[in-house]
């Protein structure tokens, strides 16, 4: 390969990845925007959209086989199901906390992030599931780089995906409620705005969102397994952070940025693999210290 | 009032821990086993369970051994080094005669100056990194060939293979990291050139950048040191990205979830391991008794599990009494031992006479003997 | 003590929070010893001035000369150590600790002991805990509730609460004290005794002090200088009389107040 | 913490009835004085077992406090604290294995290099809010880790064997009942000095930060300044614990400090209830004794426990120790 197919095909692999991030950090910074927690249990939500889309193909494969029907289908389901518990997750373990010190409600999030994270490995016995489909390895294939259609799919719905979050909260009186909401929730309130509805559907929405990209990394990755939601729920926040924590494009572009850093972290000469996430990590500490507000966060004045 | 509840809850506490500690039988030989039941190798760590159940069933309906019935008694090691630690304080406080077991390199040793101080007779079943063979007091006995004879067939099949560039690439924990390093170590000092050594974080899915890096280095052929999980997942992100060439896979691999995460991908992959029950002629009797038992089919481990047993059984009949240095002496002094895995004498290190390593193939979503 | 020389000097401050002006170029000065008033209406930038000063906000400009030294840019703890002491306009206590607790915090900046003398006991830490225990209640003496040192902050009733924060900026042993709408939420007898305390702590202590407050009436009777403003801006300064028949004051200020009471 | 230590429901009654006797000082002195006794002799009636597994429990008895000065004491969340265990089981490994130092020399480096990790880790970070304290901590905590899988002096993911155990005044540590004593005293020294810092300037210049950093910064409190002294003294706690841990295993590898580990030590502090001693301790405690009791529900175990946390997060935020009231 030429350092020219090698700068290509980075790119690719780049973008595929940080469609992921992107999407899990979605969740992330419309959570953190709206009532300022930082949800630990998202990465875990992303791992049960994974088990629960492989639930549901093996229940549907028979009707629709196990390609792009089945798949579609299996991933509505589980959007709507991991929407739902992520609205569940609210309403039992963060609503009663919202109050309390921010302390109470992070670790209360972490408690949330074991429950979910142990359930699963109780439920599967920790094993690893392998997730079949019939899709091949065929794509499309330029000099030396080579990219799949499974690949394609992949990242274009994921901007389909974002394409649409995007309108809603830009176009629909639920995406401005939620825009003031993160402003300020008691004048919201008095302008008559039901708030703790729109804080369900925003944790509907980023919970859904997760969920799709749980049952993407499945059909793509073809394995899933009770801790997969650990290091990408890390990267996301990454992700997040670097857009800029609140901010929804902010999220979308972090998420690229931080696949494509990765992807050419890779290729950094006399650096191992073995070293890849001290760097990820040591870009996210180094912005948070130096530009905790990220590429696209607007700088908060604290009132006195 | 409140004091008595406080002492009573204190007592109690006490109580619970004296009675999980103490359970010991008289005039029976009691064995203890050490695998992991929880935890991330679970699967493995049971299906040795089974096995040595079913040895100890065998042997005590032969009428036991020494006269004496077996019975048993599982640490659980979870795979993780702390909580090994705690399993086999309590196996060696439970008045054990000897242990089997031993699955995950990490966490088998510092179980090692445990039943060494204690002198117990261990023999280990599937545990093989070199680490264990330096901390090794003398009474443990490794019936798995070590990563050295793994080494060795692995660079024979390249070299056959006619590879010249190879990449390896490992997974960051003790035991794959160990194999990773011998093997370069072996190319390297054959004058070949080892183009790529990588690690893959455990848990991560997307390694197509490292699959573009390694793929940018031209080897010809490339060696997963590492377990299943990860490695199904390489495989198939190498053989998407286009990558023709030889692929093998180290005895973590050596199972048919490798095959099932990698799907079509893993086909032709070579893999290297310890004799397991598909490719012994002599463990069909083995493979019967087992599926009767468990309603399942034998794992990779099994029949080393199953020998594991059966030696320590054999050397305490040998020995003629259940002291532990006498068992020990025994153990040493065992000549080709049938076992179902293949015939068991020990070196001078208590490693493995000679090399029990065989090459697979995957052909048809099945793990083969490859010739 | 002269009473001429400046303990504190303002010179030109400039503060904007991302483009919108608070405060826009603004000087005064605040005499050794004196008793000095910010008014201004409501966001004329009272609070954010104060903020400048003790270094919670960072001006984009100009100058703050305390005790003769810079203290621009200075951490607020930094500032307080210097000698500069506030209250907050919505109080600040650490309310689950006790009263005894809350005023030693001011202390802290007057004392030193580590870690490693804690861990030993040694006895230049006993004495030490002893000087502040002494210090801290004298402190709550001199604003009159020492009878209620053990009680937890958030019990106490509002006006004692007040009372807890002077204390414990008392107890930074100040120079300047700062008083951020002391009268607030005072009752006609308790703001009686807030000015005789305000005079006894200039008087007895000999500590200058700097407030910012909206009843006219209080400000009128203590204040020896008063700087009016409006928009970041100075618009008046001088005495009360002065003050009150400056036909800029009544236009921007009073004429406002009026309208928000109705 | 204000508003919810007020709040009584959910509160035991057992619990606060027993609270309530412990007010007194005599009654505390005694219940002390009978759990030292007891704590004391309990060895000469346990197996090996028993004394590895509470041997364990005060290990992490050690590891808790040391957490507890940073969250519980100075409010911030660490979920990197592994990191300094870290530090101090691979300073003594390193010098133990490779350079032959005695066990005892090694204690100091320990302490030193874990109080530079400390400065190097919280120096530039403690300015931030804490919910991004509570990510970077974590990064921090994993790239420790990473340098001791990676590098060749810690031994690379295989990590350290063959350390050797201590002598002391010529007694060679290496039974479980050795240990045992070992991790007693360490607990009882670290209770100790948690207690003093507790109730010293410096506990309630942490305290300030914790429920008002503006006012504190205000009064004169070097709020970043406090939080690092924090950070440092909880490293220092971590770093010796883990010089013994390294001794006591005499083998150590990466694997044991994962970010599991600091979950694992933060569930600790938070069960019993921050801030608290008693509660620290009892923490403790469930931690190491309810994977060991509940061994037969296998893979459940985690589950219940992790339910288990949640609950009383949610219906006894304060921990289970009670808060104290006046």
């Amino acid at each position: 390969m030429s350092s020219l197919d090698i700068f290509f095909q980075q790119l690719a692999n780049g973008l595929i990845l940080g469609s992921f991030y992107a999407l899990v950090a979605l969740g992330y910074t419309m959570v953190y925007g709206i009532i300022k927690l930082l949800n630990f249990a998202h990465g875990d939500l992303y791992m049960c959209g994974a088990f629960v889309g492989f639930l549901f193909l093996s229940l549907v494969s028979g009707l629709l086989g196990e390609s792009w029907t089945g798949i579609l289908c299996s991933m509505v389901l589980s959007m709507l199901t991991i929407g739902l518990l992520g609205v569940l997750i609210q309403r039992v373990a963060y609503r009663p906390m919202l109050s309390a010190p921010r302390l109470s409600i992070l670790i209360t999030a972490l408690a949330v992030s074991m429950v979910l994270s142990n359930g699963v490995m109780a439920l599967t016995d920790g094993d690893y599931e392998a997730f079949n489909t019939d899709l091949g390895f065929e794509g499309l294939e330029m000099g030396n780089v080579f990219i799949t259609y499974t690949q394609i799919v992949l990242v274009v719905s994921a901007a389909l995906l974002m394409l649409t979050l995007f309108f809603f909260i830009n176009r629909t009186m639920y995406g401005k409620a939620m825009r003031a909401i993160a402003i300020d929730q008691d004048a919201c309130r008095l302008m008559g705005i039901n708030v703790n509805r729109v804080i369900a559907l925003t944790f509907f929405i980023g919970s859904a969102l997760a969920g799709a990209a749980g049952v993407m990394a499945g059909v793509y990755y073809g394995s899933i397994h009770f801790f997969m939601g650990f290091v990408i729920g890390l990267k996301a926040f990454t992700a997040a952070v670097i857009g800029g924590i609140g901010s929804i494009r902010g999220a979308m572009l972090g998420g690229l940025a931080l696949g494509l850093l990765e992807a050419f972290g890779t290729q950094i000469p006399f650096v191992g693999s073995e070293w890849k996430d001290v760097f990820s990590f040591g870009i996210l500490i180094l912005l948070l210290v130096f530009k905790p507000t990220g590429l696209l966060g607007k700088t908060e004045i604290e009132r006195m | 009032m409140k004091k008595r509840i406080l002492t009573a809850a204190l007592g109690s506490a006490l109580a619970g821990l004296l009675f999980l500690g103490q359970s010991a039988w008289a005039a029976d030989l009691k064995i203890g086993i050490m695998v992991p039941t929880t935890g991330s190798e679970a699967t493995a760590g049971k299906d040795m369970e089974n096995a040595i159940l079913l040895a100890v069933d065998e042997i005590n309906q032969a009428g036991g051994v020494l006269g004496m019935q077996v019975t048993t008694m599982t640490g659980d090691d979870a795979c993780d080094p702390q909580q090994a630690t705690a399993a086999a304080s309590k196996l060696v406080s439970s008045d054990v005669t000897a242990i089997v077991g031993g699955y995950c390199s990490g966490a088998t040793l510092p179980t090692l100056k445990i039943y060494g101080d204690a002198g117990l007779p261990f023999a280990i079943a599937a545990a093989n990194s070199t680490k264990l063979i330096d901390a090794n007091q003398g009474n443990a006995f490794l019936v798995n060939s070590t990563g050295y004879d793994q080494v060795n067939t692995a660079v024979e099949l390249f070299a056959a293979k006619g590879a010249k560039r190879l990449a390896v690439i490992h997974q960051g924990d003790g035991y794959s990291e160990d194999l990773a390093k011998l093997t370069r170590e072996k190319w390297a000092g054959d004058g070949k050139e080892v183009v790529a050594y990588e690690v893959v974080n455990k848990g991560e899915q997307d390694h197509s950048s490292l699959v573009t890096r390694i793929k940018s280095k031209a080897p010809d052929a490339i060696f997963w040191t590492a377990y299943y999980a990860d490695g199904g997942l390489v495989i198939k992100q190498l053989r998407r990205s286009g990558y023709r060439g030889l692929i093998a896979v180290g005895d973590g691999s050596n199972s048919p979830k490798l095959l099932e995460i990698g799907g079509k991908a893993t086909e032709g992959v070579y893999c290297f391991s310890n004799p397991s029950v598909d490719y012994l002629p002599t463990a069909k009797a083995f493979t019967d008794a087992y599926k009767n038992k468990y309603n399942q089919a034998p794992d990779a481990y099994s029949t080393l599990a199953y020998d594991s047993m059966m030696l320590m059984a054999d050397a305490i009949t040998r020995a003629g009494s259940t002291e532990k240095a006498a068992v020990i002496k025994a153990l040493s002094e065992t000549k080709d031992f049938k076992g179902i895995s293949g015939p068991v004498s020990f070196t001078e290190q208590n490693t493995l006479g000679h090399s029990n390593f065989v090459v697979l193939i995957a052909k048809g979503g099945k793990w083969v003997l490859a010739e | 003590m002269s009473t001429n020389t400046s303990l504190l000097q303002v010179k030109d401050l400039v503060l904007s929070f991302s483009g919108l002006h608070v405060i826009q170029g603004l000087s005064f000065s605040v005499a050794q010893g004196s008793i000095a008033s910010l008014i201004g209406p409501n966001g004329a930038g009272k609070t954010s001035i104060f903020n400048c000063l003790t270094g919670f906000y960072r001006p984009d400009s100009g100058k703050i000369v305390f005790n003769d030294r810079s203290i621009m840019r200075l951490k607020p703890h930094r500032i307080t150590r210097r000698g500069m002491a506030r209250t907050f306009q919505n109080l600040r206590l650490f309310k689950s600790m006790t009263v005894l607790e809350n005023v030693m915090s001011g202390m802290h900046c007057r004392s030193s002991a580590g870690a490693l003398s804690a861990i030993l006991h040694t006895p230049g830490q006993r004495k030490e805990e002893r000087e502040i225990r002494e210090f801290c209640e004298q402190c709550l003496e001199f604003v009159g509730i020492q009878d209620k040192t053990d009680w937890i902050a958030s019990n106490l009733p509002y006006g004692d609460q007040r009372r807890v924060e002077w204390a414990r900026a008392l107890a930074t042993k100040p120079r300047l004290l700062l008083l951020d709408e002391p009268a607030a939420g005072l009752n006609h007898t308790e703001k009686k005794e807030l000015i005789r305390l305000i005079r006894r702590i200039r008087d007895e202590l000999g500590i200058t002090i700097l407030l910012i407050e909206h009843d006219m009436g209080l400000v009128m009777q203590i204040s020896e200088k008063i700087t009016v403003i409006d928009y970041g801006q100075k618009i008046a300064e001088g005495q009360a009389e002065d003050i009150q028949n400056d036909p800029r004051v009544i236009e921007a200020y009073l004429g406002r107040e009026d309208e928000e009471e109705e | 913490m204000a508003e919810q230590t007020q709040s009584p429901r959910g509160s035991k009654p057992i619990v606060q009835s027993v609270a309530r006797w412990l007010a007194p000082q005599r009654n505390r002195i005694i219940v002390l004085a009978v759990l030292a006794v007891v704590a004391m002799v309990l060895p000469l009636a346990a197996n090996n077992y028993m004394l590895e597994v509470l041997s364990n429990a005060w290990f992490y008895v050690v590891l808790c406090l040391g957490l507890n000065i940073v969250v519980g004491y100075a409010g911030l969340l660490d979920l990197g604290y592994a990191a300094f265990f870290a530090v101090g089981a691979y300073t003594t490994g390193i010098l133990t294995s490779q350079f032959g130092v005695n066990f005892w020399l090694t204690i100091p480096v320990a302490v030193v290099c874990s109080m530079a990790a400390g400065i190097i880790i919280g120096g530039p970070t403690l300015r931030l809010r804490s919910d991004y304290l509570a990510i970077v901590t974590l990064g921090f905590g994993e790239i420790v880790r990473i340098c001791a899988r990676n590098l060749e002096i810690t031994g690379g993911a295989g990590g350290l064997i063959g350390i050797e155990r201590p002598h002391l005044f010529g007694l060679h540590l290496n039974q479980a009942i050795h240990f045992y004593y070992v991790f007693l005293a360490l607990a009882v020294l670290a209770c100790f000095c948690s207690y003093r810092l507790q109730h010293s300037r410096l506990g309630r210049a942490w305290q300030y930060v914790r429920e008002d950093e503006d006012a504190a910064e205000a009064m004169g409190i070097n709020r970043v300044g406090a939080k690092l002294y924090a950070y440092v003294i909880g490293a220092v706690f971590g770093g010796v614990a883990g010089c013994f841990f390294a001794a006591k295993m005499t083998a150590i590898s990466p694997e044991t400090f994962m970010f599991q580990q600091s979950v694992l030590i933060l569930v600790g502090v938070v069960l019993g209830g921050m801030g608290k001693i008693p509660g620290v301790i009892i923490g403790a405690f469930a931690l190491v004794l309810f994977p060991e009791v509940f061994r037969e529900i296998g893979s459940m175990r985690m589950l219940v426990f992790a339910v288990v946390m949640l609950v009383i997060i949610l219906y006894r935020p304060e921990g289970i120790w009670p808060a104290k009231r006046s």
